[in-house]
């Protein structure tokens, strides 16, 4: 499209704000989600009319009508079906897809994962907030064992979905975990997914006040953040707590342990975090109870995207066989003419 | 090119060659026998010869059943004739038999005094238990009243391909080409179309060609020179419409369909598919186009497939999905959601014989109520259904081209039976078909989302990356011209009847119905979809007998043509013959409240052009 | 037991009483304002009371919308009166509004000379503003055609609960009950019932307890005491069939029918689902229940959950599913494999508004077509839909009788205006409901797995884990009688036949249809669903005026009542009235060829006993 | 049901074959599963009644049909939600799930991993033979990238879904990998399968002659296998090698490596397998083209199961509350009488 005649005027927060009417409770995390990409965006320097978010169903699918871009509010679960087919036949345009636990780890988790393997580019927000907000309380795959909610009242049976873990597993190119009342984090993180070429997931722990208030009040609250964050940074040591008094290191049999800085111990015999060591992201990603909840880049790789290797299998097919012949191919094979 | 000079010269018996109008061959053996090619190859040579022909492939779920069983027989039946045709034929004049099973399964439908080719060598103690012969009907004379021809085709194909070094297990896979040779010598079929066929096909493995083209034209000698043959049978071409031909199975007329349909609209074509019988094909042969703007993106599911075709529709491409019965209703969530989002989508339906798995391989025509009311809520969408195999090419180009002029989802239904079966096609020319006229809106002026033609009521199609154009569509009720989200009672009300009236416009696009037969009179047969040719065949032939019946086949099923209320009307009677338990019989009935009678058949196989006749005249003896 | 003295005894202003038959009252508020809750203790209070009623929630499909929006107003409806009635009444007497936006958004429908008591508090400047009001109606003489009650709620409320230590926000959520107990007053209802549900409701915290009594206790006060109030209305009981009653929900008493069923059928029951509105809360209800052989499975989908439904019946438990529109689209392949292995499955679509998301908390009655003719190829299942709230326990009871009986799935249709309407219930004695008696089959004795019941032509359940029975069953096309996969045409088309034959004969079940009114005459109204108290009350009143209009509600949409067609025949014209835009009305045309005319609302909300008399008496005079 | 009553015969693989002729191709590998499954269940000491198989839709999912066991062949993908739902109202039942490639990973991959999180106690056979069989060759998510199909005659563009790993990510309980021709291999992990209390899940590598000849030739090969197949046993040492001459080690960074045995290497300086732990099933579902295929068992933990947890929450429900009285739930709330 006539991308290059927009005069690419300097937008704001406000230029990506829709004119629809915010309608989640109030006092939700998504606010603050929908805040930090609204002021992410003008950053970046693209054009509104080449953002498209794509959502399925939920509150958190709600996202696409409070940005001022394209918008595609779709059916429940299958977001990352539309936005693949989008993104491989309209490669230059950002596509964003919007989910929830449910909608992206119920429903929605085959496709969740089909879309991370095949390396679409897209960028995969799923808000967990640990509970269906939207059917009003029950509980979702991210929910922890015996919860009760409405749909169990006598508490749930199933063990949870590690959304990092799923998403390893699908051998995602780009995986991280942000929180939305960390402004500035988060901000980062969406840049980071922007950035990276191929499918990009981020989690993003949100509150459900209404339905699930408090799940992440640890990671969340000024009192206890500090023992219970654990920011990856690239290339540095993984240290935390509220004075980063504390470290991790790996043990006997790979397994993890929590250390204090000090006492005979210093940060050289950290774990040091990289983003492209496999096996320190799976590592990472299932930490137990007793440790700090890593917040940041677990993996971030390349790899072919596939909405570049379907562009460019045409482009080659049409250089080895020119450009595809209507006429030559109607009257392919054996023929006969009736006179 | 090979030749081959092994084969001695041998004395030529002279023969006899008769004239016929009309002949059906059915070719069967094993899964693993190779019989589908061999009908198809026949196919085309009848066709470079210029003969009308239609044809019925047939074979079973299993992919390589176990040899010799009645189970695993594959067939593959062909009708060729000097005159128009339009069925496979109800019973076959020949049958190549490759062994006792397939001799077993496929007898009975042979005319009387009909011809038999049967491979001696597979005629063993342990195959004829197999089908469940006592004896070998070869010998035992219970085929008195045909005309039998015992060849030992493996063992003269293994003769044939001597000295190229092949194992006997590869060596004996040419049988097929064997049998094919010999059939077309004796219905003097010209062999070179499948000779580059072989050369095409095998280029590879040179040693391949040589081995079937020598089986091949092995088979053709041994009827030229083998004193058992003493007549050879001519079918002269057919008077067919000038033009040049090719032919062309309903898979491949769709496949191109779409591929045309979508070059005229100068827009790149995303199929989104899961593999699914009897529809892969389709798939495959839009993937082999890659050199035009073709994506083919076989998706973890048939959901994902129409979720990604959908979301390339809103990207500005002709998205189209292929599947069958199983897979449909997998999608008819997303495309509720396209009915709300009022996007142009393409759904193609390649029937199969249900309900759940059924028989994946068979034919039927039983998804037409789930194609047009299978949806939650009231969920309008454009209906089509080609009548034969070519007509799948202008139906899938009439699919895109009315989904893209309407912006609405558009089901297309083929099945099993015009999927896999040929014709003779006229090739149309490029600059014959249509242009669709695609006008993506770019100006932000007075832009609302659901602003409509006031023609069509089509919304403007708007491709993301429009500056100034950014707007949100979604499955929430939404108020008229803004697109917003509302619940407003009254507007709910008037988008559900602006969404219904919008199908109902297409009427305007539907051509005057053609009458086959009188424009008047007793009896009215109404039919769709791939029953066109039996039921052409069946009403023309008691017709001719001098009897009042006329017939009416629908290629638009929803909505229906808006002449076909002053039609009905001028009939006494009406008959609905369908391959399900009536249902577009169902939708007559409700729509013009006429007494229409079904003809119904639920086998997995198409009528026969007899049982239409008699039925036929029982209802106009009534 | 809590106590209040807090408010001080004030001198008592004599009140006059004023009998009414039928009053509609109708709370709104915010999201947040708990109107569903007042509206709900309010109908159990005159349920209490022993007069009819029914009611109409209506809510917005946000949580909690900003507050003082249009679009966040949540409303409902309850009518009540001493004699039968079967709708929650076109338009509301009285309007208990806790804001601007609450007043605008339902002032429309409010009778003239209605009551409107506002909570003036709420009527700012700002909210004034937010619900397009440019001056506050309660000031400007804009109501001056209405009784109107100006109360500062809010602030009332606050005052009551003084003293217990409450912050402002948690303390003015007790306004809904100040409202309540204001209303209570006014019509003269107990507030006993709320009292204990209070108790009930927040036992593990005090506080709330004694606030939300309090503030009750206060608006019941102010009105015995407050000047403004110099009549209060009494609704007399009404004279139901004796019994013993409560107040049911649809929702409420689907699930209730769904364990009766399981517990008299004596097996385990297995509810599979996938939360959805307005569905979720039959999960929710048989979740609790864990004390029952209950198994409740929510899935990570609806096809899931149908398919652990499906896995559990062919265990031998009753297997039900529970959705709404397009969850019931993601089912329709596994209902296929059910109908093809003949296993009892329950599916309950409890219908809302679409089509797509459309709007989900808004009732439609659309899916009919999709639930009989939704699946691919010849599907027939069992359709039956419920017609009052109560009637959800014994047509959900049905639903699971019958499908264990014929081996059969049974799509039982409810909507959202059954779901969360409420009406008085006579509770059935368990002795009297019916015995499902079902015989698991045990013997090997010649058992094969397709072997029928000669009478309804059910296939034997055998529960794995059965010594001597091991069998296979799949999807594929399978054989009469031993059920071995099977390709062969004429089988196939018997086994679709018999598949037809067995829900065809279910109309054994069907009891002789009601018709209300004369048994022939001019019009035949013909309603299915959650419409029939509107068309009972309609019809009453138009034959009241001496007019000949009867009435008759289908219970069983497939097969239909067999003596359907017979009453058709005696009536000169049929009027058939649905929530779509005419599906009933298809079969009707398509089954008996009468030329059937539609009344069709697609607004989301009921039909008003208004607007169909007004039809009716149009037909009857034309 | 009588089992008890039932006789204990003692079975052979005779009584678990069906009467029905098996269809698969020739050659198939799907026979060399089908023998040892008949070969393992007589040992196993259940009778035949108590055996349930589920399948989807594919070659492999024919299964049932010639098990003389009950059987269920449903609907493609769909087979773990169908056994989840006879396992949980008939814990009692040993149920089997037989899937594919395609019809496990594919359309059914949400229902495998909501499966295997849940622990529902049912045992799914994935037969991996990289290709859709039944519906004639198209590519499958386990097919290599590039891989040139019907549906792809210009190569998949897909990277392939690595079933372990996807496994290991929902937290199965019991992952394991066996090959159709290893018959004492894969009988062993039968045999594992059905004594672990929980999902279990086995990759079968399997051959399609027809459509995928040879895919997993290397491994299974006699002259190659002994490079290319890595055997995990617990609490031994990983080595591999025609004449187990070489070993894997942990290297830098938690990389594994390949060493040479004896070259100042010895077994002690492996890894040695811990199906117990899961960073070990990680990195070795993930050793990458230059390493031998590991087979065995990667991962066997244990933990509740949805099964056992649905019904004692029934057993407790009704401790605690009394046993249903439908009386008295018909008659709950406030109720009045009419006269
Ligand atoms: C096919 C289908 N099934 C079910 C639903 C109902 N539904 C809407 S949102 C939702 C779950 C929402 O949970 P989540 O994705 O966690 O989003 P949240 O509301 O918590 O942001 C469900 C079950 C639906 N809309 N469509
Ligand atoms: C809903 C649906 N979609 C598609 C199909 C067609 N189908 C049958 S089996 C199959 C894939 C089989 O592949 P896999 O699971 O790997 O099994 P294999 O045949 O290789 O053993 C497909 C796509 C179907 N039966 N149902
Ligand atoms: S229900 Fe929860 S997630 Fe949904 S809008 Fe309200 S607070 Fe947010
Ligand atoms: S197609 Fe392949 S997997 Fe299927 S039966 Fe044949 S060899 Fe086996
Ligand atoms: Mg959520
Ligand atoms: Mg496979």
């Amino acid at each position: 499209m006539s991308q290059a005649a927009t005069p690419m005027l300097k937008l704001t927060r406000k230029d990506f704000m829709s004119d629809q009417e915010v309608r989640w409770c109030p006092g939700c995390g998504d606010y603050a989600i929908l805040a930090q990409m609204q002021k992410v965006l003008p950053e970046l320097g693209i054009p509104r009319d080449q953002l498209v978010f794509v959502s399925g169903i939920g509150c958190a699918s709600r996202f696409p009508y409070y940005m001022n871009t394209y918008g595609f509010h779709t059916i429940h679960g299958r977001a990352p079906a539309i936005a693949t087919g989008l993104k491989i036949s309209r490669p230059e345009l950002h596509v964003w897809v919007v989910t929830g636990d449910g909608d992206g780890l119920s429903i929605g988790g085959n496709h969740l994962i089909h879309a991370l393997r095949r390396n679409v580019d897209i960028k995969i927000l799923l808000f967990n907030n640990r509970i269906y907000g939207l059917t009003k309380g029950q509980y979702s795959p991210t929910s922890e064992l015996g919860k009760v909610t409405k749909s169990t009242p006598f508490g749930s049976l199933d063990y949870p979905i590690n959304p990092i873990e799923i998403a390893l597993g699908a051998e995602a190119t780009f995986v991280a975990r942000s929180v939305d009342v960390e402004t500035k984090h988060l901000q980062e993180t969406l840049r980071r997914a922007h950035e990276h070429k191929g499918s990009a997931f981020i989690e993003i722990l949100q509150n459900c006040n209404v339905f699930n208030d408090g799940a992440w009040e640890p990671i969340t609250d000024r009192a206890t953040k500090g023992d219970h964050q654990l920011v990856l940074e690239q290339g540095k040591p993984l240290v935390f707590g509220k004075n980063r008094e504390k470290g991790i290191r790996l043990g006997k049999d790979m397994n993890p342990e929590i250390v204090t800085l000090g006492e005979g111990v210093d940060t050289s015999q950290l774990l040091v975090h990289d983003e492209t060591n496999p096996s320190m992201a799976y590592i990472l990603s299932r930490l137990g109870p007793q440790f700090p909840t890593p917040i940041g880049v677990f993996r971030a790789v390349k790899r072919m995207t596939y909405d570049e290797g379907a562009n460019a299998q045409i482009e080659s097919a049409k250089k080895r066989l020119g450009p595809g012949d209507l006429e030559a191919i109607l009257n392919r094979g054996d023929t006969w003419v009736v006179k | 090119m090979t030749t081959h000079t092994e084969t001695p010269p041998r004395p030529q018996v002279p023969k006899r060659t008769e004239e016929l109008d009309e002949v059906v061959i059915r070719f069967a053996g094993d899964s693993g026998d190779g019989m589908q090619l061999a009908g198809m190859q026949f196919t085309n040579e009848t066709a470079v010869a210029g003969t009308d022909l239609a044809t019925l492939p047939d074979f079973p779920a299993e992919i390589r059943a176990p040899a010799g069983t009645l189970f695993g027989v594959s067939g593959f039946q062909v009708n060729f004739s000097s005159h128009d045709i339009f069925t496979p034929g109800d019973n076959p004049d020949v049958l190549v038999m490759m062994n006792p099973a397939a001799l077993k399964v496929n007898l009975r439908d042979l005319k009387p005094g009909g011809i038999i080719i049967a491979d001696t060598a597979e005629f063993t103690e342990n195959n004829l238990k197999k089908a469940g012969f006592a004896t070998s009907p070869l010998e035992d004379g219970s085929l008195a009243k045909y005309q039998v021809f015992p060849v030992d085709i493996t063992q003269m194909t293994l003769r044939a391909v001597e000295g190229l070094n092949l194992n006997t297990k590869v060596a004996s896979r040419c049988k097929n080409f064997y049998a094919l040779g010999l059939t077309s010598w004796l219905f003097t079929r010209p062999i070179d179309p499948t000779i580059r066929w072989i050369e095409g096909r095998f280029k590879k493995t040179p040693e391949l060609v040589d081995a079937n083209i020598r089986a091949l034209k092995a088979g053709y000698h041994f009827g030229e020179t083998a004193e058992m043959f003493a007549v050879q049978y001519e079918v002269k071409p057919a008077r067919l419409v000038p033009g040049k031909y090719r032919n062309i199975t309903g898979n491949s007329a769709t496949a191109l369909g779409f591929i045309a349909a979508a070059e005229r609209a100068g827009l790149p074509l995303f199929l989104g598919s899961y593999p699914i019988t009897p529809a892969s094909d389709v798939l495959h042969e839009v993937a082999s186009y890659k050199n035009f703007n073709v994506y083919t993106f076989q998706a973890e599911d048939e959901i994902a497939a129409v979720g990604a075709a959908l979301g390339a529709a809103y990207g500005g491409a002709i998205g189209i999905c292929t599947t069958s019965g199983p897979g449909m209703l997998l999608k008819q969530e997303m495309i509720n959601l396209a009915v709300m989002v009022e996007l142009p989508l393409i759904i193609a339906d390649i029937q199969r014989a249900g309900p759940s798995t059924g028989m994946p391989t068979k034919t039927e025509q039983a998804d037409l109520l789930m194609a047009i009311y299978g949806r939650a809520s009231e969920s309008p969408v454009v209906v089509l259904a080609p009548a034969t195999p070519g007509e799948c090419f202008f139906m899938a180009f009439e699919a895109v081209r009315l989904a893209a002029k309407y912006m609405v989802p558009v089901i297309y239904m083929s099945d099993g039976y015009l999927a896999n079966g040929a014709e003779p096609w006229k090739i149309p020319k490029v600059s014959e078909l249509p242009q669709i006229d695609v006008q993506f809106r770019t100006s932000p002026e007075g832009f609302q989302p659901y602003l409509r033609d006031p023609e069509t009521l089509a919304r403007a199609w708007v491709k993301p990356g429009t500056p100034g154009l950014e707007h949100r569509i979604g499955g929430l009720a939404k108020e008229d011209v803004t697109g917003h989200v509302s619940y407003d009672p009254i507007n709910n009300e008037k988008m559900v009847r602006l969404r219904a009236e919008k199908v109902a416009r297409v009427a305007m696009d539907i051509p005057r119905t053609d009458v086959r037969g009188d424009p008047s009179g007793k009896l009215l047969v109404i039919g769709w979809g791939s029953t066109y040719g039996a039921l052409v065949e069946a009403t023309e032939r008691v017709r001719a007998q001098g009897k009042s019946v006329s017939h009416v086949h629908l290629r638009y099923l929803n909505p229906l043509p808006p002449d076909l209320k002053e039609i009905i009307r001028r009939f006494e009677r009406v008959l609905v013959p369908e391959l399900n338990t009536g249902q577009l019989l169902k939708i007559i009935r409700a729509e013009y409240l006429v007494d229409a009678k079904g003809m119904n058949k639920i086998q997995g196989y198409p009528f026969k052009v007899g049982e239409l006749m008699q039925k036929i005249q029982e209802l106009l003896e009534e």
